[in-house]
C-alpha cells in the first residue's frame, strides 16, 4: 500500500500544473449549451491545446498515438485539470474515451491510422449508437439491422441518447447483423460516418430541458464494410472494452469535482446561515467522508487495473467499477439534495447553473447501467451468488 | 506507479500469519463457548460486586500468543523491541481481529505497548478511558490509559481495582463478551496516575482508525456469512441468493464495505484527521448495517444465539460509541469543509444566476 | 361503525365529478401543450418584465369551470353561494387537481372565497404569500393573501400589478407551470392592503393540508404512471415488472402513498394541528419520492421532457416549500411529542435498570 | 369518511375505561420473562378477569362465546386497555388471535365446543407449529409428515419458532399429508395435545437471550382424527384465515405503545440534553408523524375489513396489512434506533428493558413473513404486476 507519488509522476504533476496556470487565463469562455457548433468549436479548440502539450491521449498506448501514460498518470492528469478548472472533455468524450480506446484495441491498422490522429487532435468529433427504445439496459435486445450488400452493410433502425450527435463526424454503432443468433452474438460494430445518407438526428429534450442527446434515424444507411471493427458478430465483445473503459478513471474527474462543490456548499451554507442547522450539517459531514472514500475507491480500482495490465491482464477495470459506480451515483444525487438544503426555496431558481446538475444528475442511477442490473453484477460477479434469472 | 492499495508481499505474510494465529488460538468454538458461558452473560444481573467477580475478561493466552506474534509492539522500533511497522500493517491486524469477533481493548493495549510495561508482549492488558463515560474491561485490565483532548495519563492497578479506582459501576453489557461500566469523570488529580508525554491526540486518532480497522474485519466477515447462506439456504425451490431482493442486500453490503476498506487503508497511510474521521464514520455504519443486512439475508434462522450475526451487531454497535462517535465524526468532517483554504475565493458560478458556464457539467 | 375511511357516496361523487371535469377540461394534451410553450419555459431568461409578460398564468377558462362546479366555494356556506361541505371533500378535489398536475395557487383561491369577491365563482385568481420568501403566479394574480403567523392581509390588484407592489422579482422556475417570485418581506404599512379579520392559523393550516392533498394525488398519479410502464415495458425479455427490484420500488411507493392518503384523510376529519403537520411531511415525501422511484422503473425512458415524471417531481419540489417545510413539519411535530400530559407522570420502568416488567414486551 | 365514535362505541370505550381503572390496580406485577410457569399463571388470570367482565373474545362471533363485536369495537378495546397499561394478552396469543379464530371459522360444533371456551375462559393455552428449519417464510416447503394409521395420524418432524411451547396445552399444527401434491396442497391443519407421548420441547435461544420461542420435536405422535379442522389436505386454506387475521389487528396495540414510547423518549431527551441534538429531534418528529400514520392506517384497514364483513365478504383484511406491515416494522425499528440516540453509551445497557425490545424488533422485518415477501405480495396481490416467479 502506498499512497506517494513516484518522482515521475510528481513531475508530471508538476510540469501539467504549469502548463494549466499558464494556459486557462487565455481560454474564452465556454459557450452555453445551447449554442452546439460553438460548443464543439471551443472543445476541439481545448483538445488541440492538450495535443499540442503532448496530453492528449495520455493514456492511450504509444502505438495509437498516445503517450502510453499508466492509469495513475491518468488519474493524475483528470485530478489535475479538474482541481484547476479546465474544461471538460465536451465533444470529445465518445472519441477519445470510448470509440478510440475500442478502435486502438481492436481495429486494423489501417482503421487505427485512420481514425485514432483526428480524435486526438480534435479535428473529428464521434457519438455513440448503443442505446434503443427497446434496447436501455438491455444491449442483447437490440433491433437496429445491418445486411450486408455487396461492400457496403444497409443499416435500418434507431439509436436514442446519441449525445452530441448534431455535431459528431462519426457514430461507433452496433448494429445486429444475425437476428437468429441468441441474445448478445450476432451484434457487430461499424463506424458510421454521420453526413451519410439516410442518417436523421432529431433533438431528444431531457428533462432537465436541454438536448445534448437526440435521437438518430437509419433508414437504409450503407456504411462500407471496411468500416467494421472486429469481425461480424463479435460486436458485443469489442464493445464490453468500451462499456468496461466506462467504469473506470470515467468518474475521477467528477468526484474531485464533487469535492469542490461540497467546500462551496458548506461556504453557502455559513454565509446564509444554514449552518446552524445540524441536520444539514451533519449530512454535509457525511458526504464529505462519502467522497474521500470515492476518491480513494477510483484510485483503489485504478491501481488494479494499472496492476492487472502490467502482468499480462486486459488493464480494464471489471465489476469493481460497479462498486464505485452504485455509490458514487447515490452519493452524488445526495450531494444535490443537501444543495438544496442550503438553498431553501431558492433552490427553484432554475436560472441558476446548479439546477441542470442537480435535473441531470437524476439519471445518473439509471445511464450506463441501471443500479438495480449494477446490483445483479456486484452480487453475481463478485460476490458468487447464483445469476437471478 | 505508486498509488497503490494492493498489500506488499510483507503484508500479505503478517495478514496470512493474523489469520493462522486466531484459527489456532481463538477459533470459533473458542469464541463461542466464551459466548455461552453464563457469567459472561448474567454477571450484572446480581449485585454490582458479583458482576465484577464474574467477568473472565479476556483470554490470557491470546492475549500473551499475541504478543509473541508482535500485535502490540508491531509499531515500536526495534530497538524497543518491536517491528517497527507502521499504522497500515496494525490496520490489517485488526481487521483480522474483528472478523474473527476477538474480544478485548486491543486498541488500548496496542497504543499502551512502550508506555506500560507488559502491554507490548501481552503480559498485561492495558484498557482505556476517552474522558468521562463507559469503559470496557475495566475489571480484567492491568492499567488504564487515560485520555482528555489534550492529556494522556495512565492508571496501573492490581487487577480488578480498576472499577475502585476509577468510581466506576457496571452494567449489563450488550455484548456478552464486552464488560462495560460506567465512569464518572476522572478526578484531576487521582492517587497512582502517571502523567505521560505521550501525543493524546494522536493516541486519539489511532484508536478511532484501529477502531474503524476492527468494524471494516467484523462488516467483512459479515458479508461471507451472508454469501455462504445465500448459496445454500433454498426458499421457494432455489437459493435465496437467486432471488433480486437477497442479491441486492448483499451487493449493498459490498459496497459499503469496498468503500470503508478504501476509507481506512488510505488513512492508514495519510494519518490525515480528517480521512480518519471518515474511515471510523464509514466503518461504523458498514458493520451496523451489514450486520442487520446479513441478519435479514439469514431471516428467522439468523435470530438465534447460535448464530454468530447478532455479535458483530452487538461488537459494532459498542465499538461505534468508542474513541470518535457517528455525531464527532460528521461534525469533524463537516467544519474540516470550511478549511480548505484553496476554495476561498473561488468564484461562485454555480450558486449565480448568471452566466452559462456550469462548472459541474 | 363509525371510525370509516371509505367515502361517502356524494364523496364518490363529488370525486368522479372532479375526475371527468378535469378530464374535459385539463386532459393530459393540455398540459403538454402548456409545459411545451416556449415562453413558460424561457420567460426568465430574458429581463424580468419579459418574463412576467410571457407567464401565461392558469387557464382562465379551467379555473372559471372549476368555480362553476363549485371547487372554490365548496366549503362556503349554502347561504353564501357554496355547497356547505367541509375539509374531507376539499381533500378529495385537490387530489384530483394534484393528480392531474393541474397548475395555480389552487388552495389561495380555495382559501379567499368569501374574502374576495369573484374568488368563489372562479372569476378572479387569488395567490398567497405565507410570510416573506416566494409567490407563485404572482404576475397573473388578481388578489394576494398576505399571511403571517397571527395576520391574513388582502392586497387586490390590476392584473400584472403584483410584481410592482410587493416589491417581487421572478426568476425562472424550476417547474414550468408554477412561475415564482421571490418576494422581500411585505411592508407592514402597504398601500391598498385590506386587514380581513380571517383566522390566519387556520387559514395556514387548511392550505398546508389542501396542498398535501395535491401531493398525495401526485404520488398517486406517480404509482398508475410506474406500474403500468412496469406492465407493459420488456427488457431481459420479460416485463420489467417481473423482476422483484421493480416490483419492490413499486411495493414502496404504494407503502409511503396509503400512509400519506390515511394521514390526510384523519387530519381532514380531525383538523388537528399535529395531524395536519404530518399530512404535510408524509405527502411531500411521497410525492418527490414516488416521482424519483417512478423514474428508475421508467430508466431512460422516464429521463425525457415528453414524460410527465418530471412534471410530478417538479412541482412537488414547489410545494413541498410551500406553507409548511418538511423542517418545520418536522419539529412542530417533535414540539408536539413534549405535550402529550397523559404520559407526564408515567412510571419509567422501560428506561430503568430495576425491575422486569418490560411495558413494550 | 368519519372519525367520530357512535354513541354505543362511546358508551362501550368509557365502561371499559371504568373498568380497566378499577381492576389494573389491583394486579400483581407480571412475573419476569424468565419464568414461564408464573408468567403463565398471570397470563391466564388476566384472561379470565377479562372473560368475567365480559370482555373475552370481544370480536369472536357470538355462537363461538365472543360478544360479536366489530373490528371497530375490537380496535378501541385494544387502543384502551394500551393506553390504560393494561398487560398483553401473552401467552393467550395463538389461542385468542390465530387458533381459536380458525376454530371458529372452520372447526365443528364439536370441535368449537371442546377448544373455544377454554382459550375464552384463560384455561387453556395454545401455541403455533408452523415454521420449520426449511419453511420460513416458504410454508409450501414444510416436511412435518402425518400419515393416517387408523383413527390417528401419526406424525414425525420438526417446528421452528413456537413460543410459549413450554407452558402449552395445545399446538396448532401443520402437517405434510399428501407428500405428492404440489406446493401449498397436501397439507393439513391438527390440534395436536402437547402432553402427547412422543412430543419433545426444546427451548430456542434468540439473539435477544431470550427464550420464550421453542423447538418442538415429534417423534411418531398420535394425534386422533377428530382432531384435525377442516378436510385433509385443505390445511393451507385453512390457515390463511389465521395468517390474514394476524396481518390485520395484531399490531394495534403496538402501535399505540410505540406512540407512547415516542413521547417517553422526547421527555427523556429533554431531560439528559439530547433534545438540543437537532438531528434526534426531527427523527423523533418525524416519527411522531409516521406512527400517527400507522395508526390512522390500522382503522383504514380495520373499517374496511368491518365493511367487507358486513357485506358479505371475509372480514379478513388482505394484502393491506402487508402494507401497514412493511412500514410498522421498519419504523419500530427506527423507533429503536432514535431510542439509542437518546441514550447515547447507555443504549449498550443490557439491563434495562428497552434493550430487550430493541432486540427483538430485528425480528420485525422477518417474522410472519419478510419484508422482501411482504414487497411480493403487495407488487402482485394489489398492484397487479406479473408474478416475479
Amino acid at each position: 500500500m502506498d499512497l506517494s507519488g513516484t518522482e515521475e509522476e510528481e513531475a508530471f504533476r508538476h510540469g501539467l500544473r504549469a502548463w494549466l496556470r499558464e494556459t486557462l487565463p487565455k481560454l474564452p469562455p465556454r459557450p452555453p449549451a445551447t449554442d452546439w457548433p460553438a460548443r464543439r468549436a471551443f472543445d476541439c479548440a481545448w483538445q488541440r491545446a492538450l495535443y499540442d502539450a503532448g496530453y492528449a491521449g495520455l493514456h492511450w498506448p504509444s502505438d495509437a498515438g498516445g503517450r502510453g501514460a499508466g492509469p495513475t498518470q491518468h488519474l493524475i492528469f483528470l485530478e489535475e485539470t479538474e482541481r484547476a478548472g479546465a474544461p471538460y472533455v465536451g465533444a470529445n468524450f465518445v472519441g477519445l474515451l470510448h470509440a478510440g480506446p475500442t478502435i486502438a484495441a481492436e481495429g486494423t491498422a489501417a482503421q487505427r491510422a485512420r481514425w485514432l490522429p483526428p480524435i486526438l487532435r480534435g479535428d473529428e468529433i464521434w457519438c455513440q449508437g448503443f442505446s434503443e427504445p427497446e434496447a436501455g439496459s438491455d444491449l442483447a435486445a437490440l433491433r437496429t439491422r445491418a445486411v450486408l450488400d455487396g461492400d457496403s452493410y444497409v443499416v435500418t433502425g434507431s439509436k436514442l441518447w446519441t449525445s452530441h450527435a448534431e455535431v459528431a463526424d462519426w457514430c461507433e454503432l452496433l448494429v445486429r447483423t444475425d437476428p437468429s443468433a441468441p441474445k448478445h452474438r450476432g451484434i457487430t460494430w461499424l463506424a458510421l460516418p454521420m453526413d451519410a445518407p439516410g442518417v436523421t438526428v432529431r433533438p431528444l429534450r431531457t428533462l432537465a430541458g436541454s438536448d445534448e442527446f437526440a435521437e438518430v434515424f437509419l433508414d437504409g444507411v450503407r456504411v462500407p464494410v471496411g468500416n467494421r471493427v472486429g469481425a461480424e458478430n463479435d460486436g458485443w465483445r469489442v464493445t464490453m472494452v468500451t462499456l468496461a473503459f466506462e467504469r473506470g478513471t470515467a468518474f475521477a474527474g467528477e468526484v474531485v469535482a464533487c469535492r469542490r462543490t461540497l467546500t462551496r456548499l458548506a461556504r453557502a451554507a455559513r454565509a446564509n446561515g444554514r449552518w446552524d442547522d445540524a441536520v444539514l450539517r451533519r449530512r454535509l459531514g457525511r458526504l464529505n467522508a462519502e467522497f474521500t472514500a470515492l476518491w480513494r475507491l477510483t484510485q483503489w480500482n485504478v491501481s488494479e487495473a494499472d496492476h492487472a495490465a502490467r502482468t499480462g491482464g486486459s488493464g480494464v477495470p471489471g465489476a469493481t467499477g460497479s462498486v464505485f459506480k452504485l455509490r458514487y451515483s447515490e452519493a452524488r444525487q445526495e450531494l444535490y439534495e443537501a444543495a438544496a438544503g442550503v438553498l431553501g426555496p431558492e433552490s427553484l431558481d432554475a436560472g441558476r447553473a446548479w439546477t441542470a446538475d442537480r435535473l441531470s444528475s437524476l439519471s445518473y442511477t439509471i445511464a450506463a447501467g441501471t443500479s438495480q442490473i449494477q446490483r445483479n453484477v456486484v452480487a453475481e460477479r463478485i460476490l458468487g451468488l447464483p445469476r437471478a434469472w | 506507479m505508486t498509488v497503490d492499495f494492493r498489500l506488499g508481499d510483507d503484508q500479505r505474510a503478517l495478514q496470512a500469519g493474523m489469520r493462522t494465529l486466531l484459527a489456532a488460538r481463538y477459533p470459533r468454538e473458542k469464541l463461542r463457548a466464551a459466548v455461552d458461558a453464563p457469567p459472561a452473560l448474567d454477571g450484572a444481573q446480581g449485585a454490582p460486586e458479583a458482576h465484577g467477580a464474574a467477568d473472565p475478561g479476556p483470554d490470557r493466552k491470546v492475549w500473551r500468543a499475541l504478543g509473541e506474534a508482535g500485535f502490540f509492539a508491531l509499531r515500536l522500533a526495534e530497538k524497543d523491541g518491536g517491528s517497527g511497522l507502521g499504522l497500515p500493517e496494525a490496520v490489517l491486524l485488526f481487521e483480522e481481529a474483528g472478523r474473527a469477533l476477538l474480544p478485548g481493548p486491543l486498541a488500548a493495549t496496542h497504543l499502551a505497548a512502550g508506555l506500560v510495561p507488559g502491554a507490548a508482549d501481552g503480559t498485561r492488558i492495558v484498557t482505556a478511558l476517552d474522558g468521562p463515560g463507559v469503559a470496557e474491561h475495566l475489571t480484567s485490565s492491568d492499567a488504564v490509559l487515560l485520555l482528555t483532548s489534550d492529556t494522556a495519563r495512565l492508571l496501573p492497578m492490581e487487577a480488578g481495582a480498576g472499577p475502585r479506582a476509577l468510581r466506576a459501576r457496571p452494567f449489563r453489557s450488550v455484548d456478552p463478551l464486552t464488560p462495560l461500566h460506567r465512569v464518572d469523570p476522572p478526578p484531576p488529580v487521582c492517587p497512582g496516575v502517571i502523567d505521560t508525554s505521550a501525543d493524546a491526540a494522536r493516541l486519539r486518532r489511532e484508536a478511532a482508525l484501529l477502531t474503524a480497522a476492527q468494524q471494516l474485519g467484523s462488516a467483512r466477515g459479515a458479508i461471507t456469512l451472508a454469501v455462504s447462506h445465500a448459496r445454500r439456504r433454498t426458499q421457494f425451490g432455489r437459493p435465496v441468493g437467486a432471488f433480486q431482493a437477497v442479491q441486492h442486500l448483499c451487493a449493498q453490503m459490498l459496497v459499503r464495505t469496498d468503500l470503508a476498506r478504501a476509507s481506512v487503508y488510505a488513512a492508514s497511510l495519510t494519518e490525515d484527521p480528517a480521512e480518519i474521521a471518515a474511515a471510523k464514520l464509514l466503518a461504523d455504519s458498514a458493520a451496523i448495517r451489514n450486520a442487520r443486512d446479513c441478519l435479514q439475508v439469514h431471516s428467522g434462522l439468523g435470530f438465534t444465539w447460535e448464530a454468530d450475526i447478532h455479535l458483530h451487531l452487538k461488537r459494532a454497535w459498542v465499538r461505534a460509541f468508542q474513541w470518535q462517535s457517528t455525531e464527532e465524526s460528521e461534525e469533524f468532517l463537516a467544519n474540516e469543509l470550511l478549511m480548505d483554504a484553496a476554495e476561498e475565493n473561488a468564484p461562485d458560478v454555480w450558486w449565480g444566476t448568471e452566466g452559462g458556464e456550469n462548472v459541474l457539467a
